[in-house]
């Protein structure tokens, strides 16, 4: 591989692990809150309220219905107003985020529907609040699945950046698709390739042990 | 305002090895050029219309009037780069005149490739367009299809890679090399001469009187850079300007 | 903390209600869990509650937080009704009042420490206090030595305990405990009950005690409350309900702490006249002491025999149940002997030969 | 099914031993909860083993079926080694243990019949027949109301009746049982252990029992194992370990179950010589039977008074333990008549004024 | 619309449908198994394999790596053995349900992960062999999840299956993108994606009430 591709090569790792870094925080951020508002106000939840959940669900369901290049122009308005340009790999950040936020909720929503009633009633009977509910209960007892939920996320998201190459933004998945798929140059692409699994592993091993970690359940 | 470094849009591929030797080209003449790679058509002229990039390198005049048309862009072409003829390729007949009736033709599906590729069939007689039919036809402006031939309309990267599964396929010379697609596979192409889809370097229109475009045109059209187009193009592009 | 809840016994020294429930219900599909439940609790009272499995028990207390909503009756906590009250507004009460639950519900993400700790957490208070708080309460539940420890790494009878000094945590006014000793050996049962006790005598706390074990009823509970199907079937000082229980159910419940005749002379029994009779003498009281047995040995010197039973005390009150062997020619003189000191008296039938 | 595991009593006669472990250890961590067992259990035999909570009860029953694995020791069932098999080869084994396990397990997602069904589905039955024998073992718990309820819909003894049902279902010969009747009524908890003694004595049904109820050992066990701190510190039949506890452990498990001074007598005991003595003696076997306490009233007919405590049976031995009051100058004729009637007497001390 | 638009539409429709539902199916099909193996051999698991385990963590991140638009052109000859052709709908189901497989088999790993031991333990104390834990206990103990995972997984596909434009499978995604963005007739996009938000709405909500049904925790 020529030094300029090994270059290449580096700053698309790079790339990749910023617009994945920041754009899975930003949907943790704004994900997991989502993610509880969901639970919480269903049906038999700590804050039934069933039209605010059924207008989050549809907002939810909305962003995730729009095909992400789609939303990637769409959000060109947004972005610039955001990071200042609307190309590159800070531009980015703002439709990756923006569509991971509402699948992060669905996955956290998974999760955090299974924790056991009886640890909220245990609570609830403390004279605990909402907040404490969230706090001490919902979170810490769905944890295990949260961090299982966001490794899948990330894993997802390296995927979702390669389309990002749309508007300029680099990255692994752009680099092996400019290489590999349109330029036809194999070697490339499988360097790419296995650098991406390599990462994709690497994530993968990590959130299983933050897991194994979390986990007091046995 | 003296520009000394200027951000160029290109499509990912090999432009990008071209346009490192622009690049080095430009740096002899004072100009410093950033490319910006993208790998979607629509983001170049409406991030240069923005004026996020100072000029771009992709398209060609029918596409640009189009985008002209429904974006309102101010953006104007200063100098040629290269021509890609597109043509029909088939794996299983020899000419256009042993296509069946119901024949399966593959055409690319984005606008400016569709409508282009339509054209190709209109001049092999294969279907006709509805009258009045911009340059960026789709399958529903076709007004006569004698032979009904079905089209297939496949990604330009794909659709070279699918002729197995065609009885034809239209796809761009640059695609049907990297597809194993031969000369000999070649049963109708564009004309080359006078082509109206030369590519060409484009900026807004209120800087195209800028000191730095003849330069940047400059660091395109010479030998050292036609060296490097010809030999990572293999002939599928040819230099146009 | 609020006005409305600080209603420990130190504050006001008259006996009002704590707990009075008007004619509660509630249904779960077919099953009426309690139907029609009206009942009272006086500060710094113990109430036992026992009844079968499924009586309604466990509904019943998760009413008096308000995890359940009864579908009907009327909910008074400190004179304050409560059924129609919000979540929010439920928060300060429910923070006097303490809960065991039946199945522990221990936070599995939090260590042991941090899970008697959450009460105080909720109230406020700074870590440091918390932490010692809880340390406080593991070592007089016993398990100082488990407080980094998660809940998975407990055995059952630990796990409970934790629970227990979750629920004193934060000083309650009020304990509702289901079944708080039911994984607990008798030793760690006796050693929690003294605490609980303790905290009655010295703090007020009014306890009420769902209980399977008969035995803790009767060394702690000032008054107990039988549940059947939903419904209150007996209730009285607890005393009283044990030496003469009136119910089927309560009998039943009963049987085993009150002495039985053994399997094996029960078997023997016939309705016939041959052999020794089989009497059944219960006695209650200051009469039950010691002095009734020996004046019936005195009475009946070579014809009487205590089989099986003895006195037993519950709260201080001697309570007599004996099973006693004699001849069949004195049956009518040992009834009426011991009628006339007060007992109750039933001829259970013969055995032939000498038991 | 399996020529291994074929090990019902009716089978053989002889009064081999189904179970045999030899110094089995198993530690978590710091905690030895098993700290070198070692312990036989003939074929139909019902072994109670008690213990303070924490003591290894519940990792021992689980070493038996390979639930859990030992660090060292021998664990033989029905004379086969099983601490070295593979999970597979123990399945067939595991088919003819039932287990009842301290926090029910189970299966949320199934009904409450399929539940007791599945070790029969697991046997391979067909559908039809284990939906009937589930429907015969809920009548038997006393749940056939509830075949169709999910187990969330259940009350806490419900759901342990499920589990008994369950671990009943596939006939086992040999049950291992881990505090089954903890969240049960007396009344149900008498019925389940009839139902246990009913199986055990009609099919050779070989039980292992965990419990806090030393009634339940009492009413139910052949023998009893006292364990402390992961160590075997007692053992024997019942009715001798029962009357007569030898460890300290043993005698504060029990205490609950044998009378005890009451409390207020106890406070007013004194060692002085005045008022008068309170004399505890115990005295076990056919010896304790109504005579003892008839010629003990003989011999000092004004001057012993029962204060507290009777005749008990343990598996029909009659049991004896009796408070006695009396005068001060009576004192050692008493303890000397007593004790040639061969009762174990201790002078406890001397009460001031009447109780 | 026009009324070619409107069939257009229709047609989109039923593609994406059919797309979607057989890719889905697959990935149920055999990422269930995926996911279960991954359970069941890790670390304490029922048929623990830590060897086994790697390689199949290994082989489904690497497949999780790679861009989807190169895994549709480097699936071609696969697509073309399996269903006689690299291109249209039917083509598109193949590399969409090989993306979808390792995918869901991580959404499903984190749901069967939740399983309480306690229960495993119940029935191996049954003599239970490994076949009857997955069927009695993981699998209906974990439906809940795996029923709201595959809602997730299903909402996903609908928006990977816009990609699949690329080798002429149709579909509203692609109509989005076509017309909508790259023609920018806005009319036909906003009708598209109103589409599909119905569409994803749907999804959720029938995915929805099915775990509500069954959910018997509580
Ligand atoms: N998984 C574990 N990790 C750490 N310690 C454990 C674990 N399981 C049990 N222990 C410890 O081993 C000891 C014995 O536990 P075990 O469950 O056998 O007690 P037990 O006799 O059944 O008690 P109980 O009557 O309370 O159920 C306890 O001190 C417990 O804390
Ligand atoms: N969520 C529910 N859904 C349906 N029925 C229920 C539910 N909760 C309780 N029940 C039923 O209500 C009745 C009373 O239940 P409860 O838990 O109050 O009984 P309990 O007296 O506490 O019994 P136990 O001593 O067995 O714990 C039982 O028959 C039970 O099956
Ligand atoms: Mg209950
Ligand atoms: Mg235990």
């Amino acid at each position: 591989m020529s030094p300029i591709m090994l270059e290449l090569l580096m700053q698309s790792l790079w790339e990749t692990i910023l617009m994945t870094a920041a754009s899975g925080v930003i949907s943790l951020v704004f994900g997991l809150p989502l993610g509880l508002a969901l639970v919480i106000t269903s049906r038999g939840g700590i804050a039934e309220n069933l039209w605010l959940n059924g207008v989050l669900g549809a907002v939810i369901n909305a962003f995730r219905s729009v095909p992400f290049i789609i939303l990637l122009v769409a959000l060109i308005p947004v972005t610039r107003l955001i990071v200042g340009t609307s190309i590159g790999t800070w531009a980015a950040i703002v439709p990756l985020s923006i569509a991971a936020t509402p699948y992060y909720a669905r996955i956290a929503e998974v999760s955090l529907r299974e924790v056991d009633r009886g640890l909220i009633e245990a609570v609830r009977a403390m004279g605990g609040n909402r907040w404490t509910i969230i706090r001490e209960v919902l979170i810490p007892e769905a944890l295990p699945g949260i961090v299982a939920g966001f490794t899948v996320t990330i894993v997802t998201l390296i995927g979702a950046s390669a389309m990002a190459g749309a508007i300029g933004a680099g990255g692994l998945g752009d680099l092996a698709i400019r290489y590999g798929y349109q330029r036809f140059e194999t070697a490339v692409m499988v360097a790419v390739v296995a650098v991406l699994i390599v990462l994709v592993c690497g994530i993968q091993w990590f959130g299983d042990r933050v897991v194994e970690r979390l986990d007091h359940r046995n | 305002e003296d520009k000394k470094e200027l951000k160029v849009g290109i499509i990912s591929g090999e432009d990008e090895d071209v346009w490192r030797v622009v690049t080095a080209e430009a740096a002899k003449r004072g100009l410093t050029i950033q490319t910006v790679v993208f790998n979607d058509y629509t983001q170049p002229n409406e991030a240069l219309s923005r004026g996020e990039i100072d000029a771009n390198a992709f398209q060609h005049l029918p596409y640009l009037e189009n985008q002209i048309k429904t974006q309102d862009y101010k953006i104007v072409p200063v100098g040629y780069t290269g021509v890609w003829p597109i043509g029909l390729y088939s794996k299983k007949h020899t000419k256009v005149a042993e296509l069946q009736d119901g024949a399966i033709i593959g055409v690319p599906n984005d606008p400016s490739n569709e409508g282009r590729a339509l054209r190709v069939l209109q001049n092999e007689g294969l279907i006709k367009l509805k009258d009045g039919t911009g340059i960026l036809a789709t399958i529903a402006d076709i007004a006569e299809n004698p032979k009904n031939i079905q089209i297939k309309e496949l990604d330009a990267g794909i659709v070279g890679r699918s002729v197995d599964d065609l009885d034809a396929a239209v796809v761009n010379t640059d695609w049907a090399l990297k597809s194993g697609l031969t000369p000999e596979n070649r049963i109708a192409q564009e004309q080359v001469a006078d082509n109206p889809y030369r590519n060409f370097i484009a900026v807004r229109e209120e800087s195209k009187d800028e000191p730095w475009v003849k330069p940047l045109v400059e660091a395109y059209q010479n030998d050292v850079v036609k060296a490097e187009f010809d030999r990572v193009y293999k002939g599928t592009g040819i230099s146009a300007y | 903390m609020n006005k409305h809840v600080s209603w420990t016994a130190s504050e006001t020294e008259t006996s009002e209600d704590v707990i009075r429930l008007t004619d509660l219900r509630r249904r779960f599909g077919e099953t009426a869990a309690l139907d029609g439940v009206s009942l009272s609790v006086q500060r710094g009272e113990i109430l036992g509650i026992i009844g079968r499995s499924g009586a309604g028990k466990s509904t019943l207390i998760r009413c008096l937080n308000g995890l359940e909503r009864p579908d009907s009756g009327k909910i008074e906590i400190d004179g304050r009704e409560i059924t129609g009250l919000t979540e929010a507004s439920l928060q300060p009460l429910r923070r006097k009042i303490g809960m065991i639950f039946q199945h522990f519900n221990l936070l599995s993400a939090k260590t042991v420490e941090e899970n008697v700790a959450l009460p105080l957490k909720i109230e406020g208070w700074p870590k440091a206090k918390r932490l010692a708080r809880a340390a406080e309460l593991l070592e007089l539940v016993g398990l100082s030595g488990k407080a980094k420890a998660y809940p998975s790494e407990l055995s059952g009878g630990q796990k409970q305990r934790v629970g227990i000094a979750r629920a004193l945590a934060a000083s309650p006014a009020l304990l509702l405990s289901d079944e708080a000793t039911s994984a607990l050996d008798p030793e760690t049962t006796r050693s929690i009950l003294a605490l609980l006790k303790d905290i009655n005598s010295k703090l007020g706390l009014t306890i009420l005690l769902i209980t399977h074990e008969m035995e803790v009823v009767r060394n702690i509970a000032d008054r107990v409350t039988v549940l059947d199907a939903g419904r209150i079937v007996e209730e009285g000082p607890v005393w009283q309900v044990f030496s003469r229980p009136q119910t089927e159910t309560t009998k039943s419940l009963l049987s085993g702490i009150r002495p039985q005749l053994p399997l094996n002379i029960a078997e023997r029994l016939s309705p016939s006249g041959e052999g020794d009779a089989i009497v059944a003498i219960d006695i209650a009281g200051l009469a039950a002491a010691g002095p009734f047995l020996r004046s019936l040995s005195a009475a009946f010197p070579n014809d009487s025999r205590l089989v099986h039973g003895g006195v037993d005390h519950i709260r201080e009150q001697p309570v007599g149940r004996f099973f006693v062997a004699v001849s069949a020619a004195s049956v009518s003189n040992l009834v009426s002997f011991a009628e006339r000191l007060g007992a109750q008296v039933e001829v259970l039938g013969h055995v032939a030969d000498h038991a």
